[in-house]
């Protein structure tokens, strides 16, 4: 099967073929591959940064915003990290407190990657933070989304997915984030 | 799976300067990951380095009030840090709701991030 | 033994062992991971050499080069077998594409080489050097696409097409109708022991030990594919991990293990790698269905078309899914026909119920449609339109009916009475929730059944039977069988199966083994019990055995007495006449279901699961139960999430492995109830048995996507109901 | 419950093993007993470099050369010929080859031998056997917790580790109260046990079994 992440150059299968589980935001003509960590929507979310080693001992930070790639013309290359690059750690800052949810959603009821989750923190003012698994090649984060929290679910959703291109196998991404959040908006706050 | 040599690092700067040796090499913790890209060959490393001993096993916490997780904390073990439950919900959930207990039990915080 | 006139009072009939909710016999065996599987066996090949398939990356075509040295110089390589090297082969009368493909291809995944190395590491790195150069054909692999072009198909003695009264003026006539079309996917078997074997040969004969349900048919394509006699070919397969339909026939396992032992000179083992397994074997093909139901407006059936298409590789079959349609309902006028069209993907055929599963996920929905349009219950409306006798043929009747029996039984144990006919009526926090309901049923084949039985001094009784277990409970029901029969305690009793040096059995499948198996074994016995009383010198005719003894008029001798000094052996097989003929044999049930759908997200989650099932005698309540929840289990997959995904232009299915084919997980199935309606039916054998394992299955996805319509409103008529089908008419959240 | 890790072995001993030794099978020290006179092995073919290690099985020590690429699934069912621990998918899909290392659970298919140098591992035949059954294995027979029986194994050896795990307090994806002990119910036994498919659909069989061995050990 042609894979351009797999095998650089191949082509993609998935474009115009079977799509269900792939990206709708942030794929590219090359690759529309998810990033399949729920993990690493967790720590976006928590604004985590990623400590690692060079190959001559040196070691440097990363904000997990900057440490993934969008596929672009070289979906092989999927984090910025150089040959030889160890992480160390992961570094959480101090906790952000909140209402703090982690909505996987699947069709099957366990053991499956997402069709979609969202990662989200609500603080008592109805602010917050929220992360998509399941909809991107990399944990799906935009904070200017957030500012728009005060007006919902579907606000949040329009700037948080804005420029998606679906295909028509995988478009109910779109509206199934959306109602996600909005549900994990419906829960109480306190 | 191609033929690959395998040694087992010591040190977080070892493993990374054995890694710069060998171009073609890979770290591999849990594995989980990797040992299946490798069984279909979309992973070909010529050697690979164990990197389960350096110590980065432990969860502490940060003069600023964070954590400093390991990238070998198993995902189990962070799921189930007292701390990380009642601080950092959204990761317990998260890491709870990947994969089965079985992978979660051997993949590590930094194979989850790649 | 000939079995032709209904069954009379019988040994079985005490029902001391027979009937008995009793732990399986190999349960020890398989919990301590102590029962050899076929590729686990090293006691009977210490030296073998490892065997890596390697599949066609095109689905239809030819092989324009292959280039093999690089595989054939790699370090540990013995052999590498290719259709160019591997001499004349024929193809199986079970198989439908050749199992070892090249230079012609026709489906992905067809095995193109085999090669055999010194360690299974050897081997599958080696199998990555073979380089293919592929001529690609253009195919059809889109069954919608293909549907105009497909043509009339019967299977087996079953024909295209059945026509009774007139049923499109009937139908027109109607004054409430439906005329609906359902899809079902292809789906796959996805048995947890992959298809594996060893092979072994001693100068021309070939040992086999390998994971197959049906020996003699497997004994018979061997010999024709490799072109040898079948009395050279050895084939044994005690253990099989998981069948489901997909290890009724040989496959590419067994004839590359035998070619890659011959070329190797010594044992080969070939487990198909789980990646190869979606293309490189069979599956269940997608069908494509029409159902037009005309009534009265009391909801009196009169006028039932039910039309299918599917699709499969040249000279293959069709999925019969209108046979249940031909038989199910009463109305006068009626009109079933199926098509087939030639498809390019890998090779369609039977899985758990053929036919049924796929017709019942189609039919049943419709009957629920029609229950709506006419206000009727929908438990009510079925047994509307019960019938007591073959509505095609009115002269036969079922040897047993309790569809109706089941109905009620099932709609009172779930407490059916609280449902709202009404859709969207029931909530519970997040949860919409909905109940739903369907008939099932399964066609009960009997099929000719050898065995033997041998009593030894010690009193044992030892059963040979090529009859296999694949989870059934076959070696447990045939031990209960020998042991009710000859007055023995289980524990006297040793069941060995599974080897063609056994008599020929009916094999599992079909749901005909359990009942046809166990009445061979029983006409067995009938025959030693003979010899007993011949050797003991004892009455034939007023001959008791209970005990362990043998007890005639005053006198009572051991049983064991019988074989002091030499052992007595007694072979037979049952052999059915004209009475599954004359009559219908069919299993009945009713499905119950409560699903709960995420107001939010439209994830549909099953609450509780009831089936209700009519299958003749019951051997054994604990395994038959098993038999019924895994199915329901299979059916709740078929429902929610099964479906091999085709990419229509390359003819493969994509998602070909267990994380892209999602089967039920432990999380996706609450606790299930079975009941076992009280039934005998002396026209199907002298065990008075019928099948249960395939009943299970049928109608269980209906079920659920009519509870999933009571909970949302939402008719789904595309199989599998994944949320995004939903998810648009969903209430909005908040 | 983490058990830590018992052994403190030099692990790097093993890079001094990489030597081209010469192996006819997946195991060398085997090799004696897996040749046959109609088949003598391939002198000389190129095998590849092998690695020495060393684990407990079943409580019992195990020094295996192996091929660096041999999972610790083929490791136990090829070289050590315990073939109770299953291959169903070989890819961490279906949890057939669940055995308990160190203490805890895990798919023996997606990790190498290799890396266990000191590692204790515990598989279906440590647990119990046919005429003495570990309490988990006579519950699923009691209960009819399987059909085919091919993964038995993987959900006894799950099974087991399940319960290990609600012991110690780690949470699941059903947890309600994360900062709770976690309930010994079925829909957490049910979540747990998702790593491991039974095709057959034993399931409800299966968390009925272990539930029985849950009350009893409560």
């Amino acid at each position: 099967m042609a894979c351009n992440k797999r095998r650089p150059g191949s082509g993609c299968s998935a474009l115009g073929g079977y799509s269900r589980q792939l990206a709708v935001v942030g794929g590219s003509d090359a690759c529309i591959a998810t990033h399949p960590s729920d993990m690493a929507v967790a720590m976006r979310v928590l604004d985590a940064t990623v400590e690692a080693v060079k190959p001559q001992g040196a070691t440097r930070t990363i904000p997990i915003a900057d440490f993934h790639r969008l596929p672009g013309d070289t979906p092989e290359i999927e984090t910025v990290l150089e040959p030889g690059e160890l992480i160390a750690s992961v570094t959480l800052p101090k906790p952000a407190g909140g209402m703090q949810h982690y909505r996987k959603v699947r069709d099957r009821a366990s053991y499956a990657f997402a069709l979609v989750s969202v990662a989200a923190i609500i603080q008592p003012d109805g602010s917050g933070r929220v992360a998509l698994g399941g909809v991107a090649p990399k944990p799906w984060r935009r904070e200017d989304a957030e500012a728009e929290f005060s007006r919902g679910a579907k606000a949040v959703m329009a700037k948080l997915l804005a420029g998606a291109k679906p295909t028509e196998e995988n478009k109910f991404k779109v509206p199934l984030a959306e109602r996600a959040l909005a549900a994990v908006l419906a829960e109480p706050r306190g | 799976m191609k033929p690959f040599t395998y040694e087992r690092a010591a040190s977080p700067a070892g493993a990374a300067s054995a890694a710069a040796r060998r171009p073609d090499a890979r770290f591999i913790a849990g594995g989980t990951n990797l040992l299946d890209l490798m069984k279909l060959q979309i992973e070909t490393p010529a050697h690979l380095i164990d990197v389960n001993d350096l110590g980065l096993d432990k969860i502490e916490p940060t003069p600023e009030g964070g954590l400093r997780i390991g990238a070998l904390v198993r995902n189990t073990d962070l799921a189930a840090d007292a701390r990380v439950r009642r601080d950092y919900a959204v990761l317990s959930r998260a890491l709870l709701s990947g994969a089965s207990g079985q992978l979660r039990n051997r993949a590590t915080t930094a194979g989850n991030l790649l | 033994m000939k079995f032709d006139t209904p069954a009379t009072t019988n040994p079985i009939d005490q029902l001391k062992i027979v009937g008995q909710p009793l732990d399986r016999i190999d349960g020890p065996l398989k919990t301590t991971g102590t029962a050899p599987y076929a590729y686990e066996r090293h006691d009977v090949a210490p030296n073998a050499a490892y065997g890596h398939v390697m599949g066609s990356a095109i689905a239809k075509g030819r092989i324009a080069s292959m280039d093999i040295a690089t595989a054939k110089a790699a370090p540990g390589v013995l052999t590498v077998v290719t259709a160019e090297n591997a001499g004349k082969l024929g193809k199986g009368e079970y198989n439908t594409a050749m199992l070892l493909g090249g230079p012609g291809i026709e489906h992905y995944h067809q095995a193109v080489a085999l090669v055999v190395a010194e360690t299974l590491e050897q081997a599958r790195d080696a199998a990555e050097m073979i380089k293919v150069a592929y001529a690609p054909a253009k195919g059809a692999y889109d069954l919608a696409a293909s549907r105009d072009s497909a043509k009339p198909s019967g299977k087996d003695d079953e024909p295209a097409d059945s026509r009774v009264g007139d049923f499109d003026a009937a139908f027109a006539a109607a004054p409430v109708k439906l005329d609906a079309t359902y899809t079902t996917p292809d789906q796959s078997h996805a048995m947890m022991e992959p298809h594996a074997t060893i092979a072994a040969w001693e100068g021309d004969k070939l040992s086999l030990w390998t994971s197959n349900q049906m020996i003699a048919w497997s004994v018979g394509d061997m010999a024709k594919t490799l072109g040898m006699p079948e009395d050279k070919i050895h084939l044994m397969s005690p253990y099989i991990g998981g069948g489901f339909g997909g290890k009724l026939w040989i496959r590419a396992d067994v004839v590359l293990a035998a070619l890659g032992a011959r070329a190797a000179k010594r044992p080969v083992k070939v487990a198909l790698q789980r990646p190869l397994m979606f293309n490189n074997t069979t599956h269940r093909p997608a069908t494509i269905q029409r159902l037009r139901i005309g009534t009265t407006k009391d909801g009196t059936i009169t006028a039932i078309g039910h039309d299918s298409w599917s699709g499969d590789l040249p000279d293959g079959k069709p999925e019969t899914a209108i046979l249940q349609t031909r038989l199910l309902y009463a109305g006068a006028n009626r009109l079933t026909r199926q098509r087939l069209a030639v498809l390019d993907l890998p090779e369609g055929n039977s899985m758990r119920a053929p036919g049924e599963a796929s017709g019942m996920m189609a039919l049943e929905i419709a009957m629920d449609e029609m229950a709506e349009k006419l206000g009727l219950d929908p438990v009510a409306f079925r047994i509307r339109n019960d019938t007591q006798v073959d509505p095609e043929k009115p002269e036969r009747s079922f040897s047993q009916r309790q569809l109706t029996e089941c109905l009620r039984t099932g709609a009172e144990r779930f407490g059916w009475s609280a449902r709202k006919a009404e859709p969207k009526q029931m909530r519970d926090g997040r949860w919409l929730v909905g109940l739903g309901m369907a008939a099932a049923y399964r066609g009960s084949p009997v099929i000719k059944s050898g065995a033997r039985v041998r009593l030894d001094a010690k009193g044992t009784v030892t059963v040979e039977t090529d009859m296999t277990d694949i989870g059934t409970g076959s070696y447990t029901i045939i031990a209960q069988t020998a042991a009710e029969m000859m007055g023995v305690p289980l524990d006297k009793v040793v069941v060995k199966l599974g080897d063609s040096a056994f008599p020929v059995s009916a094999g599992s499948g079909g749901q005909f083994g359990a009942n046809s198996a166990t009445a061979g074994v029983y006409a067995a016995c009938v025959k030693l019990r003979e010899a007993v009383t011949a050797k003991l010198g004892l009455n034939a005719a007023d001959a008791q055995f209970a005990d362990g003894q043998v007890r005639s008029g005053q006198r009572s001798i051991a049983l064991a007495e019988a074989a002091k000094g030499t052992e007595l052996v007694a072979e037979d097989a049952i052999e059915f006449g004209e009475l599954d003929k004359k009559h219908q044999l069919s299993t009945f049930g009713a499905h119950f279901i409560e699903v709960g759908v995420d107001a939010a997200t439209a994830e549909v989650r099953i609450r509780r699961m009831l089936a209700v099932c009519a299958s003749g005698r019951i051997l054994n309540p604990k395994s038959a139960r098993s038999q019924v929840i895994g199915a329901m289990t299979m059916g709740a997959g078929a429902a929610l999430m099964e479906e091999l995904a085709v990419d229509t232009r390359h003819g493969f299915f994509v998602n070909h492995d267990l994380a892209g084919y999602e089967v039920p997980v432990h999380a996706d199935i609450p606790h299930q109830e079975v009941i076992f309606l009280d039934e005998t039916d002396p026209l199907s054998s002298p065990m008075k048995a019928k099948g249960v394992g395939e009943l299970g299955i049928c109608g269980v996805a209906a079920a659920v996507a009519n509870a999933i319509y009571n909970a949302t409103g939402v008719r789904v008529r595309d199989y599998p109901i994944t949320l995004d089908k939903l998810l648009e008419k969903m209430p909005d959240v908040g | 419950m983490a058990t830590p890790r018992e052994n403190d072995v030099k692990r790097r001993t093993l890079m001094a093993a990489t030597v081209a030794t010469a192996t006819v099978g997946t195991i060398a020290s085997r090799a004696g007993a897996q040749a046959s006179p109609a088949s003598p092995p391939a002198p000389g073919s190129g095998a590849a470099p092998t690695l020495k290690v060393s684990f407990t099985v079943n409580g019992k020590p195990r020094d295996l050369e192996l091929d660096p690429r041999t999972t610790l699934l083929d490791a136990l069912r090829e070289g050590l010929h315990l073939g109770g621990t299953k291959k169903g998918c070989d890819h961490g899909q279906c949890g057939a080859c669940t055995v308990i290392l160190d203490g805890r659970r895990i798919n023996s298919c997606l990790t190498l031998a290799v890396m266990h140098q000191g590692g204790r591992i515990t598989t279906i035949e440590g647990l119990g056997t046919p005429d003495k059954l570990h309490p988990m294995q006579a519950a699923f027979v009691k209960h009819d917790g399987y059909q085919c029986g091919y993964c038995t194994p993987g959900q006894i050896c799950s099974a087991v580790a399940v319960l290990e795990e609600i012991e110690a307090g780690i949470p699941s994806h059903v947890t309600a109260d994360l900062n709770a002990k976690p309930a010994l119910d079925d829909a957490e036994l049910r979540e747990r046990m998702s790593g491991n498919i039974c095709r057959c659909g034993a399931y409800s069989n299966i968390v009925e079994a272990i539930g029985e061995v849950a009350g009893r050990k409560a």
